[in-house]
């Protein structure tokens, strides 16, 4: 089998996509996020708790997806949730640049291992808006701003 | 001449000799190019005519008195001569060159529709249809008050007649139809279609984008009214298509875009327009495209088009059965006298993650909505993978999609 | 670098090397091709980027996972990139891909313009526009009663930034403005002309057809509103061209045609539309030919433009002077920094004639109103003859036109 | 000099457009048509004058254009005169055949004859409309139709 493919789907991506963490609607969520990628339809919905302190609580998420996207929603929730809206934007840029192949400078070494599986999504360019969806409907719902789309 | 003697009229491996893209490989594998209904491959000759044109006899048409200009403007009308030919129109005029299957579209739109609907003035199109066929329609309702009145396909795809009739009411001002759909592969019942639709005095547009490329298409013997194409599909270049027209409707209709070519006379008061087609053609046209498209249909010509057809349905029963063996597939579209394409749903697999897997096999699909998102809605899916087929493919192709499919499994059931 | 030094950076006769066309011969005479406004021919560089993309990495873009699919879509951004360059623009997302220059005006007129149109309000253009920077605007007068401002030129053709501020009044829209007349070769004021206009509130549009051929276009510079051109003109393929647009201007506007691609979101009710450049881009685009026209861009920007430009103007004062001798021959167009473009009207021989009889020596140029009718009027002709320069003509051509027009006037004078 | 150069701008097509017969209105014409050639911008007006059994009697024309067009329609003048509507129809027909080097069938030998100096524009494919441009208006006019033009 091709090693990028290897890479790409390995097992812990698949465990994600197939039994995702912080699954479902969050009662109460102080904000609310919809992505969308019109490439293939698939839609994303992100709750989130943010505290008085400004660190988010906790994050649940629902929607249809790949296994990229699932998986990849699956371990934002784990990375973030804890986190100060600082702290997390900072995060969701070494990510992106994480799964574009870039020097993915912001990340803290426990972060970058925990993120590591999904590295392998930079050498499929086309599938690189699926590992982001959630991430930048996450954005888009941390800044009370539009649906987000991943484009 | 027996069905059997059709099939050997037309040898796929000897054709693909012509297609220099099908020999490469990707990711050190044979490429399996079954993305064919998004674009087809385009034969040496077509390539061939582009650049022998282009390096020879290239000048803007129509305009110039000038020795090239004369030879290009032969040839660009050649070329339309050659649409016409294609298609069995009465005349030459009647064939419009177009960008693509999309502007021939949105032109009758524009030009024919828009000026007479009044608010709440039907169209009548079926759930199977691409946005290029439903989006300009759209663009009526919202701008116009027009009501889209969808017409349902059965469970395997199929479209009935009577379901489209009964659709068209006394404020229908058009049916706008696929010839061929490019999900599920079904082939409208044109001919009864624009009978029915005629017996109400309505009139009919095709969306003959997948259609032409697989059907022998008669424009006359359809009686239709206007029917699109678009040349990268029928192996020819991008940037050009072709809307034929009956010629009374293009008389009637306002121009499109405005322009050089297009025009009898302007002056500052006023501007006249020339006659169908020059009035739907403004600007400097696709011209190398045109010499491209001629070069695409004198190929698909030359072929027996029927041992063709015969050898693309042979594909589509050996793909149908081979993927049998797979229990977590689900065909969307198994239309009797459907085309060959295989849609489906893989559960638990995302056509995503699927088509990724597939590409790195070497096997190209397509996976997503397809341009068909009212399609996608009808079936419950938000997706499909697509394997499409072409006169190049190869029964041996098929046998690389099961096992790139059996792989899939094992890396993602 | 010194002026001289410029023009020695660029070598003519090296450059028509990469043209094969200009090597053939015509009637047994070798060609000599000025009609260059009309079309310019193709160098070996942009038919071997389209035949090789073509052979080797060919596929829809933007829709696929598949690798060839993500090589074309890749290629086609690139592509959108090179334009973004060639113009200075912002972002790429501010750049559209077009059929030629003329959509690219209609565009602007009906998703921009016609939207916002009030019964009344006007329309500021110069009676040197090309047919493709008048028609659209006559649509918007037929159809929702706009009213078109016409700027005059002076006799030379020089156009005067002060007549076209005199023109934008309280009910001025637009202004629409050729950076570069096909006829005269009057290069617009443009950058002041944005100014006055901007100052009024005004947005303006430039049809940049002729213009980015042979001036070097920087949009942010200019802080121009819209820039059009087109790709075979710039020695790019036919059946594509593009629009540049400030991204708020694109933004806030609605869609040109409907179909694949342009949109977010399509179900039976509503629809949704993508972000610009998608929303505009309806359909397949002309794939094959944005690769060709992105090797254009990259053929052109090899070069030393400024030498180029000194070249064509050197050929343009040549020309001049060298058709003094006809005292029949009365130039239409002379503006100070115009580009090389002689037209020309000769007393006693209609210019159908006279490019008929300089065809037969070798010699390709246009006789006709050259989509410009207006200003035909307004210099009381009916049509010119027009010989237009590209980068790789050469002063001996300029002979054998002379040479051509000296038999002309043999014959019919 | 090119042989059908030589061919198209002889002597008698240069005669008939620099002086050319029949030019201007004619008063109390029976029959006006007006023809434009979009390519160029040429056009033509046609006067003529029917008799009561249906016979030419006079024909003039007025208007701007290359020495092909002037020359057509002047030597059109001399041909028509005189012919009844029928015959000129099929004189018309006969002419169309000549400038597009078709089988001329329809012409008598003295018609061919004197229209035979229009023959080399056929050579000329480009600038057959402006050979046709009086011929079609003066179809046009007999048939008391719209403006025609060259197309
Ligand atoms: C000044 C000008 N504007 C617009 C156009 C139209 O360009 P196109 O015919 O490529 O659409 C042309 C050329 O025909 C032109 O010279
Ligand atoms: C059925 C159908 N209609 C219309 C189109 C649009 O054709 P084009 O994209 O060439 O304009 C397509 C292909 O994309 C199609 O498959």
């Amino acid at each position: 089998m091709d090693d990028s493919l290897r890479e790409l789907y390995q097992e812990v991506i698949l465990d994600h996509s197939r039994h995702p963490h912080h699954y479902g609607a969050l009662e109460g969520a102080s904000h609310v996020g919809e992505g969308y990628n019109p490439l293939c339809g698939d839609r994303v919905k992100i709750y989130l708790t943010v505290d008085s302190g400004g660190r988010i609580t906790n994050i649940t998420f629902e929607g249809k997806g790949c296994a990229i996207s699932q998986a990849s929603a699956s371990l934002m929730t784990d990375a973030l949730i804890g986190r100060t809206a600082a702290e997390a934007e900072r995060l969701m840029g070494g990510f992106l640049h994480l799964v574009k192949g870039e020097e993915a400078g912001g990340l803290a070494d426990e972060d970058r291992e925990r993120l590591e599986a999904m590295a392998g999504v930079s050498a499929f360019p086309m599938r690189v808006k699926c590992a982001t969806l959630a991430w930048h409907t996450m954005k888009s719902a941390l800044e009370g701003g539009d649906a987000a789309k991943s484009e | 001449m027996s069905a059997h003697a059709k099939i050997t009229a037309f040898d796929p491996v000897a054709a693909r000799a012509g297609f220099a893209i099908l020999g490469r490989e990707v990711y050190g594998r044979p490429l399996v190019y079954l993305d064919n209904a998004a674009s087809a491959q385009k034969p040496r000759q077509v390539l061939d005519a582009m650049r022998d044109f282009a390096q020879d006899e290239y000048a803007n048409v129509h305009r110039g008195v000038h020795y090239l200009s004369a030879a290009s403007t032969e040839r660009y009308e050649s070329a339309r001569e050659a649409v016409r030919r294609f298609l069995n129109a009465r005349a030459a005029d009647e064939i419009v060159f177009t960008k693509g299957g999309t502007e021939a579209i949105n032109l009758v739109a524009a030009s024919f529709l828009a000026p007479k609907l009044q608010p709440g003035d039907e169209i009548v199109l079926s759930v199977m249809e691409h946005h290029s066929n439903i989006v300009p329609w759209h663009f009526l309702r919202e701008r116009q008050g027009a009501v889209l009145k969808w017409v349902d396909v059965g469970d395997d795809g199929s479209l009935d007649v009577e379901a489209v009739e009964a659709a068209i009411g006394p404020k229908t001002k058009l049916v706008a139809i696929a010839h061929m759909s490019n999900v599920l592969g079904t082939v409208a019942p044109l001919k009864e279609i624009v009978k029915r639709a005629h017996e109400k005095g309505v009139p009919v547009l095709a969306d003959g984008c997948q259609g032409a490329v697989h059907e022998i298409v008669d424009v006359q013997d359809l009686d239709i009214d206007f029917y699109a194409i678009t040349g990268h599909k029928l192996y020819g270049p991008t940037g050009i298509g072709a809307l034929y027209g009956k010629r009374a409707h293009l008389k009637a209709m306002r121009p499109y875009n405005g322009g050089g070519e297009m025009i009898r006379e302007v002056t500052r008061e006023v501007v006249t327009y020339a006659d169908p087609p020059a009035r739907f053609e403004a600007g400097t046209p696709p011209i190398i495209e045109a010499v491209g498209l001629e070069a695409a249909l004198a190929y698909l010509s030359a072929l027996d088009r029927e041992a063709v057809a015969t050898h693309e349905r042979d594909l589509y029963a050996y793909a149908r059965e081979s993927v049998r063996r797979f229990n977590w597939l689900k065909l969307i579209g198994d239309a009797p006298g459907k085309g060959a394409i295989l849609s489906f749903e893989a559960e638990g697999m995302h056509a995503h993650d699927l088509a990724t897997i597939l590409d790195r096999e070497g096997v190209a699909v397509r996976a997503g909505h397809h341009c068909a998102q009212v399609l996608m809605d009808r079936f419950g899916v938000i997706s499909t993978t697509r394997a499409s087929f072409a006169l190049y493919n190869t029964r041996s192709e098929v046998d690389a999609l099961v096992a790139a499919l059996a792989k899939a499994q094992k890396i993602l059931g």
